[in-house]
């Protein structure tokens, strides 16, 4: 039984995910994690914007803060550095933290305030009917992609990475075990932690895509590992296969780690000042 | 108490530092800079956190984020920034976060003349956020004024949970006049109302007190509630109910309604005045002087002068106007407090809108000349 | 009432920021009203950079004018802007080497920026030496106060040479005053 | 070659044929590979010489039609096919001995009693029956080299075809041959003959007129051959045998009389009736149907056969022993204190490890579609754990089935027929074409593995090889699914679970004849595949036993833990195909890092 | 018995698919050709070679008729892998004596049974005067590759049969790869050795059932009928019911993995077990419990 169960409003639940929705999967080991660690969840702050992932929030009992699209890193900002003991959790989506809200991502990343963001990347801008996302893959077709997407995809771990994340790291719905895994570390993590979590949109881009039900496309998901897939271009094949509009394969696991003083601890703000000798 | 001469954009610093502000989030914008230079210097020496951000919504953001940690936080910025803002000024509305909104008029729209001032945002502090919500704004008239609004900008934010913009032109941000540093006391610093009861099943965080302000505590205290832009019950919990809805928001503005009674506007020579000049700021400065002179030269001339530009002080216009014949308005804009005269003078009074565009504020000849023409006309003022 | 409005103007960096400053908290020493007003932005960092001081033994309603009662121009730009108007009978200051302004009559030339290399070493000081000159000008300040006020807002290492730039411009005044008709600096 | 003859070989039945033939002097030889036909033409390319033609053609009737042709023109030629290939090539099989041959036309069809290998058992010696030819039955590896000789020279002598009819145990049957000398063959250059070759339907009643005329006086020729051999010991008993059952009688009941007959059409019938008369009692033993039994009855002799020997399987020494005691011949033995030995495992055929057939199947079970299957080893996807198939007939009739499904009104689930390359250029063509002419609303899964794996990895028409050569022009599968008109073909990797996945799905949700090709060899032919090695990390494994679910032989349980099964990958089967670690939901499957001990790098 | 020219016998070598069975069977077949003797030797080809069940069935003498060999009448079991071994052990004559490998190759199918985790293959050697199990594959290691524990087995019969080392030597020659020869002669040689040389282990432990009991509860009004868990579940417990919600169709064979829970996305399943149950009182109905 997940245990982070006991942590949800009961009162909303059922929560307003669509039937197979990878967020779901995502908030549940989230909420397990979160069980696993605290015993109440006084001191946790959950801060999202808008879109799909961001409704996750309102199911947690915790402190729950669901801001406005983009922003829910600067609220998060505001609130870790106002009240520097919270662990502040920031929930956002592709669209919400690429897009709209990609400047706050890169910001949050080179502060390396300790704060913890989980991107639920579906892909697509889900809560508005399948949009376009700077997630999208090329060819995959959306409601304002009607031809087919021209653009290329953002790789979010990389841009966070470069903007200085401290740890930075990718899951995948379909692997729920490395997800709370990587969920612990990067709370674990003192600095700024970024977890891009690879879900999908069941009812708006996996129609437009034919890309099936739920299950289908947490299948879909098993090829995203570029480990197992260089060893497989290592095997012959009899002709080249054809391409799909498909996610370009991306490494799984913590992607980078690195130690620098958290903005908390160069502020020298309550419980950050830094050790003795 | 100290004398001292400085700026506006400093005092309104040295206000906020005087009411408790231990939170500032902005991004740099002239001509409202100072205000986040002087905090930068000023918030960690006093144990509040000065940042930076990246841009103006995240400056909002990171302020209500503070905010709904317990701190008094606060922002300065500019008109294309406080565009930027609007959102956020909307969110902090409806879930009642309070927060203080610097706005230092510049010329506009767009990048217009960043260092020349203006009162153009009148309106958009009034309806810059998308949907309908109550307002508070407060427009100081010296750098004196700065100082004492910054305090009570944050007085009423906290008391009312409510985002309150203060707003003022780049003339009186980079004036420097003498001003006494009042100290404020520590009971005189209104607080923001917490819960009564203790956290628990049944706790309801959006249920209102007696003066319709949510007593929301801070994260972290142990209270666990959600807190949403969108509309909510009296748990915080979404919905879209038209009851519910319409009842949040009359309470929204209902709150807001004593306002008009702590904050009155200022009159001056106004109780035999044939033609009242209305103004605020900077403008209302040029206005005084041109009542003087326009006495001197025997025309019967006051100056109303809110300092609450919305709500609008209604009750105090009426009071305080009813007679005089003639109400020239005179903003740095192409007519927007007008429109709120307009609405509010009686049908005997002829009104007049008496912009100054350019990014130089109005002269006192200016106003003579418009005065002094009218009553050529004879209108209707004798 | 008497009510002074005084336009300091020159290039970015000659100080005249400070000069208003100095002179704007001599006057508040001394119990008047002021308020100042700079150019902003990129005027400041301009040719023509101006601060505009208001003096007044009573409340000053509006803090704005565009004809200064007093100019101090250190460079021609400021000159060329500025010169052309002047409320009646103002008079204007400005540095003999490098603003040429034969043709109005309130005008007092004097080689400010000379004055300061030559007796303090600092031409920088120039600015100093012009507030001494107006400090005279205006007659309702003390040189004891303009001085203290010059060595109290000047920026670090600067307090002596700046306060004895106020002394030494006062005192240059003081000696020329003679020659200047009393109604062209006006006052009482 | 002729150096080698007098010495004595160890050779598989099949590979006895393919060097009696060529001692017959074949020069071409051709077929399709059938278990347990395969390996005569398969050794035949090893050992013939360079001008000799061996290569497979791409069906059985294809194979006869060539055959036919060539023996016109005047080579001798071998067509090897299994008992279900006959079936494929029964058209052609039934006019040949109207036409004849010119040079001798020795048709090998191999029958496989008990199904090791096949969809149905028959006994194939009825259609040669049928066809009115002759049927040689060898019963051993020598028997198998001097029969084939014997048949080309009766195929000559007769102007048809000849079968040489062998079941699995005499196929795969290793055993001592003396070759002989080869043959040294006239010339017998093609004849322009229209009158006898092209099948008018005049032409064909003087054919069938010819071959009527033609089966008395083989029967005569066969009551003398030699083949048919008579031999005498106790005249208690008098059995009747061909082939393997021969064997098997020679056996169990040494003492008894036999005739074994190598030549079984038409059937030596004075032989018969002499011999009948020599015993006291008569039994015919032969596997499957009662071929010799209804002919030996039929005369009017009694003789007892299926009523003790089983029709269905194979007969086997302890069945043959069975059948004598239930006839009273044989004592029961009393039954003495035999040793109680543990119940051994059931370990029946699985696909290999790293087989790309795996994720295809995995895929249907998800995805939950009515699957038609083929013949092939992919066939093996109906079973457990992968389970993903609801029916199989015969070769190629997986793409009919599914047009047949679909015009039936089958809308509930996707229609999807699996097919393996070799197959559908064997017989799923012209249904693909059917398919695509009719409009039919289904999917057909290509399963692509560059060989015909599950009779040893044979070439075919997609390979660019054949049993002799290479650089052979290739034919390019996914061009001509889309030349016949298929509305969609999609090429997929089918190590890429995520890839076959949606494409599967966006195949069924096409609507017409949607094409998925899978594009991985087989990891075990021509050539054994590997990559680097998967091992599964303990400490991550739950021991969920979603990997289980492919079936992979590699895959298997680590035994030591109490309160779950976690899995665990031998890593000596291993191939690192990397199916496993991609469905892994706890990412517990990774590579093993080189150097551990375990073979690592490619 | 010992003129190797007069010597019937019957020998199966069994094993499983790729071990290298038929190669054996011929190696044994040419040594008995080198005395004169008959051989009929009957394989196995085709589907049952892909991971099934091989065997060669040797039958030598002066004169042999059938490939197959008849119960009663085997001689020599030589096994590649323990249960094909066993699985011959039925034929064997009373005097008939079997060479095995410890090496266990479980099929699939034998670990069907996942609830119990037993496993349906006969893990437990015979301790029998006849069978005479020993780590070939060991052998084979030690030889120089772990593939040679074929002819490891195969000189380890050769001490039971006349034949001489050089024929045998001579028919390796022959039938093995020439880069594979030497490391196959030394194999040959340590089965021959094999008493000395190689210790019976164990190669498989015997299991114990899996005691952990499972217990599933299901949230139905928070179901909302994506049917992850029937696609995910690896037992396919779970299908879709006419309400398009799921429905435990065999919830006996949950083995408590919990994917189902950790992948429904409405926290509709529970899957709990000793360690985790706290039944929820007032919501969800316990699906299925062991008894």
């Amino acid at each position: 039984m997940n245990p982070g169960k006991a942590l949800l409003r009961q009162d909303m639940m059922p929560h307003i995910l669509c039937p197979g929705c990878g967020h779901g999967i995502v908030m549940s080991a989230l909420v397990r994690v979160l069980a696993k660690r605290y015993a109440s969840l006084d001191q946790v702050a959950l801060v999202a914007g808008i879109g799909c992932s961001s409704r996750v929030v309102g199911y947690i009992d915790a402190n729950t803060l669901h801001t406005t699209h983009g922003r829910a890193l600067s609220f998060a900002t505001g609130l870790k550095l106002a009240r520097p003991e919270l662990t502040v959790i920031v929930v956002t989506g592709d669209g919400d933290g690429l897009g709209i809200g990609g400047n706050h991502l890169i910001h949050a990343a080179r502060r390396n305030v300790d704060l913890t963001c989980i991107l639920f990347n579906n892909e697509t801008y889900g809560m508005t009917g399948g949009q376009l996302a700077p997630t999208t893959v090329t060819q995959a077709f959306t409601t304002t992609t009607p031809y087919g997407n021209h653009e290329s995809a953002f790789d979010a771990t990389a841009l966070v990475t470069a903007a200085g994340a401290t740890f930075v790291a990718r899951a995948q719905a379909y692997r729920p075990d490395l997800l709370e895994g990587l969920i612990e570390q990067a709370l674990d993590h003192r600095g700024f932690s970024f977890l891009d979590v690879l879900t999908d949109c069941t009812e708006y881009f996996s129609r437009k895509n034919q890309l099936g039900a739920g299950s289908d496309l947490l299948f879909s998901q098993t090829r995203s590992d570029t480990e197992i897939s260089l060893d497989l271009t290592e095997w012959p094949r009899l002709q080249e296969p054809d391409g799909f509009p498909v996610r370009n394969l991306m490494p799984m696991g913590v992607l980078h780690e690195s130690n620098r003083p958290t903005l908390e601890e160069v502020m020298e703000l309550p419980g950050y000042r830094p050790k003795e000798g | 108490m100290a004398t001292e001469l400085v700026s506006g954009n400093e005092a309104c610093a040295r206000g906020a530092m005087a009411a408790g502000c231990n939170f500032f989030g902005g991004y740099p914008i002239s001509p409202s800079s100072e205000v986040a230079e002087a905090l930068a210097r000023l918030l960690p020496k006093n144990g509040g956190v000065f940042l930076q951000m990246e841009d103006e919504m995240g400056s909002l953001g990171s302020v209500l984020g503070a905010s709904l940690g317990g701190a008094k936080a606060m922002t300065a910025t500019s008109g294309p920034g406080f565009t930027l803002m609007q959102e956020h000024l909307g969110y902090a509305t409806l879930a009642e976060i309070p927060c203080v909104v610097v706005d230092v008029m510049r010329v506009g729209p767009s990048t217009g003349v960043p260092t020349a001032p203006s009162q153009g945002d009148v309106m958009q502090a009034r309806w810059g956020s998308h949907g309908d919500r109550a307002v508070i704004v407060l427009a100081p008239a010296s750098v004196q004024e700065i100082y004492e609004m910054t305090i009570i900008a944050f007085n009423l934010a906290e008391r009312l949970r409510t985002p309150v913009v203060l707003i003022y032109d780049e003339v009186l941000a980079h004036m420097r006049e003498r001003v006494e540093l009042l100290v404020p006391h520590q009971e005189d610093l209104w607080r923001r109302p917490k819960p009564s009861v203790p956290p628990g099943p049944g706790y309801r965080p959006y249920l209102a007190n007696e003066e319709g302000v949510a007593p929301l505590p801070n994260f972290g205290d142990g209270y666990r509630f959600h807190v949403t832009g969108l509309m909510h019950d009296e748990r915080g919990y979404p919905t879209t109910q038209a009851k519910a809805v319409s009842q949040l928001m009359s309470r929204l503005k209902n709150k807001m309604e004593p306002v008009t009674e702590w904050i009155l506007p200022e009159s001056y020579r106004l109780e035999d005045a044939d033609l009242a000049f209305v103004a605020y700021g900077i403008t209302a400065r040029v206005a005084k002087e041109a009542v003087d002179r326009l006495r001197d030269a025997g025309i019967l001339a006051g100056l109303f002068r809110p300092r609450l530009l919305w709500p609008v002080p209604v009750t105090d216009f009426q009071k305080l106007l009813g007679h005089a014949g003639i109400a020239v308005v005179a903003e740095m804009n192409q007519g927007q407090w007008v429109e709120v005269v307009e609405r509010l003078a009686p049908r005997s009074m002829q009104v007049l809108g008496q912009g100054k565009l350019g990014g130089e504020p109005m002269t006192t000849e200016e106003l003579m000349n418009v005065a002094e023409t009218l009553m050529q006309k004879g209108a209707r003022v004798l | 009432m008497w009510k002074k409005e005084i336009r300091l103007a020159g290039s970015g960096g000659q100080g005249l920021g400070l000069a208003a400053t100095v002179l704007a908290s001599a006057a508040l020493q001394a119990g008047l009203y002021v308020t100042t007003l700079q150019s902003y932005g990129p005027e400041a960092r301009g040719g023509a950079s101006r601060s505009d001081v208001t003096l007044s033994d009573q409340d000053i309603a509006n803090p704005w004018f565009s004809r200064p009662a007093l100019l101090l121009a250190l460079n021609q730009k400021s000159w060329a802007k500025f010169g052309g108007n002047l409320a009646e009978g103002a008079l204007a200051v400005v540095d003999s080497n490098w603003v040429e302004a034969h043709e109005y009559p309130g005008v007092l030339a004097l080689p400010l920026e000379q004055m300061a290399k030559a007796e303090l070493r600092e031409k920088i000081a120039a600015n100093m030496v012009a507030v001494g000159v107006i400090g005279v000008l205006l007659d309702r300040l003390p040189l004891a106060i303009l001085a203290e006020a010059a060595y109290l807002k000047a920026p670090k290492g600067f307090e002596r040479i700046n306060k004895a730039a106020v002394e030494l411009g006062w005192h240059v005044m003081e000696q020329i005053k003679g020659g200047v008709e009393r109604e062209h600096i006006g006052g009482a | 070659m002729a150096t080698t003859a007098k010495i004595r070989k160890l050779l598989l039945g099949n590979e006895a044929i393919g060097l009696g033939a060529l001692h017959a002097g074949v020069r071409v030889a051709t077929g399709y590979p059938g278990t347990p036909s395969t390996e005569t033409l398969e050794y035949m390319a090893q050992v013939a010489a360079d001008e000799t033609q061996v290569q497979w053609a791409t069906n059985e009737k294809v194979a006869l039609d060539e055959g036919v042709g060539a023996a016109l023109a005047g080579s001798r030629v071998l067509v090897t096919m299994k008992h279900v290939g006959l079936n494929v090539a029964m058209d052609a099989w039934m006019t040949s001995p109207l036409v004849g041959v010119n040079a001798g036309l020795v048709v090998l069809v191999a029958d496989d009693p008990g199904m090791h290998s096949s969809q149905n058992e028959q006994d194939s010696r009825y259609l040669g029956r049928f066809a009115g030819v002759l049927i040689f039955e060898p019963t051993d590896s020598q028997e198998c080299y001097d029969f084939v000789r014997a048949a080309f020279d009766a195929s000559e002598r007769w102007d048809s075809p000849v079968m040489i009819r062998t079941t699995t145990r005499i196929s795969h049957l290793r055993a001592p041959v003396t070759p002989h000398d080869p043959d040294i063959l006239p010339s017998r250059p093609f004849q322009r003959n229209s009158g006898k070759y092209v099948m008018l339907p005049v032409n064909a009643r003087a054919g069938r007129q010819r071959l009527l005329e033609r089966l008395p006086q083989m029967t005569d020729w066969v009551e003398s051959h030699p083949f048919n051999q008579e031999e005498m010991r106790s005249t208690s008993i008098g059995v009747i045998t061909s082939g393997t059952s021969y064997q098997y009688v020679r056996d169990v009941m040494p003492e008894a009389s036999v005739l074994k007959l190598g030549i079984t059409n038409p059937l030596p019938e004075q032989k018969i009736r002499r011999f009948a008369q020599k015993v006291e009692r008569l039994l015919v033993v032969e596997e499957s149907e009662p071929y010799l039994e209804e002919s030996v009855r039929s005369l009017g002799i009694d003789a007892q056969g299926k009523v003790f020997f089983p029709r269905a399987g194979e007969l086997s020494p302890e069945l043959v022993r069975l059948g004598f005691q239930q006839a009273g011949i044989l004592e029961v033995p009393t039954s003495s204190n035999p040793a109680i030995w543990p119940e051994s495992v059931m370990r029946p055929p699985v696909l290999c490890p790293g087989c790309p057939h795996a994720t295809p199947f995995l895929v249907l079970r998800e995805i939950g579609a009515y699957v038609n299957g083929d013949i092939g080893c992919y066939t093996l996807g109906a079973s457990e754990p992968l389970s993903a198939m609801d029916t199989c007939l015969s070769m190629g009739s997986s793409i009919g089935m599914a047009v047949g499904m679909a015009k039936a009104g089958v809308k509930d689930r996707p229609i999807v027929a699996t097919i393996g390359d070799s197959t559908f250029l064997h017989g799923g063509i012209p249904a693909f074409i059917d398919a695509v002419w009719n409009d039919a609303d289904i999917t057909v899964l290509i399963l692509d593995n560059g060989t015909t794996a599950m009779t040893g990895g044979q070439a075919h028409a997609g390979t660019g090889t054949n049993l002799r050569s290479s650089g052979l022009p290739r034919v390019d599968i996914a061009a001509l699914c889309r030349t016949m008109g298929a509305g969609s073909v999609v090429v997929v990797d089918p190590y890429d679970v995520g890839a076959t996945h949606r494409a599967m799905l966006g195949a069924t949700r096409y609507r017409g004849v949607s094409v998925v090709i899978t594009n991985r060899p087989c990891v075990q032919a021509p050539t054994k595949l590997f990559g680097r090695t998967y091992g599964v990390d303990a400490n991550l494994c739950d021991g969920c036993q979603l990997c289980m679910n492919i079936g992979c032989p590699a895959l298997g349980w680590d035994l030591a833990t109490e309160d779950r099964r976690i899995a665990l990958i031998d890593a000596d089967q291993c191939t690192g195909c990397t199916v496993c670690a991609q469905i892994c939901p706890q990412s517990a499957i990774l590579p093993v890092p080189a150097g551990s001990g375990s073979r690592g790098g490619k | 018995m010992n003129d190797p020219t007069q010597i019937h016998a019957n020998v199966v070598v069994a094993g499983v698919g790729g071990q290298g069975v038929v190669l054996a069977g011929n190696i044994i077949a040419d040594v008995c050709m080198y005395y004169g003797l008959d051989v009929k030797k009957a394989e196995v080809h085709g589907m049952s070679q892909r991971g099934g069940a091989v065997s060669s069935q040797v039958r030598f003498g002066v004169e042999v008729h059938g490939g197959l060999i008849e119960k009663g009448q085997l001689n020599w079991i030589v096994g590649f892998e323990w249960a094909e071994a066993l699985r011959w052990m039925p034929l064997l004559s009373p005097e008939g004596s079997v060479f095995v490998s410890t090496e266990e190759i479980i099929p699939p199918s034998a670990l069907k049974d996942r609830v119990s985790g037993m496993v349906r293959y006969p893990l437990e050697l015979l301790d029998h005067p006849r069978v005479r199990a020993f780590d070939a594959p060991a052998l084979a290691k030690q030889a120089g590759n772990v593939k040679a524990a074929g002819v490891v087995l195969l000189g380890a019969l050769s001490i039971d049969l006349p034949f001489s080392l050089d024929v045998w030597n001579q028919a390796l020659t022959r039938w093995v790869p020439t880069k594979a020869l030497e490391i196959n002669l030394r194999a040959f040689e340590l089965g021959r050795r094999w008493e000395e040389k190689a210790p019976v282990t164990k190669p498989q432990p015997v299991p114990k059932p899996i005691t952990r009991q499972v217990w599933l509860n299901l949230e139905e009004s928070w179901c909302k009928g994506c049917g992850i868990c029937v696609n995910v579940c690896p037992e396919r417990i779970w299908t879709l019911n006419q309400k398009n919600v799921v429905e435990a169709l065999s919830p006996e064979r949950c083995t408590g993995c919990g994917l189902c829970e950790k992948l429904c996305p409405d926290f509709a399943i529970d899957v709990l077990t000793e360690s985790t149950i706290r039944v929820n009182e007032e919501g969800g109905s316990v699906l299925w419990q062991p008894n």
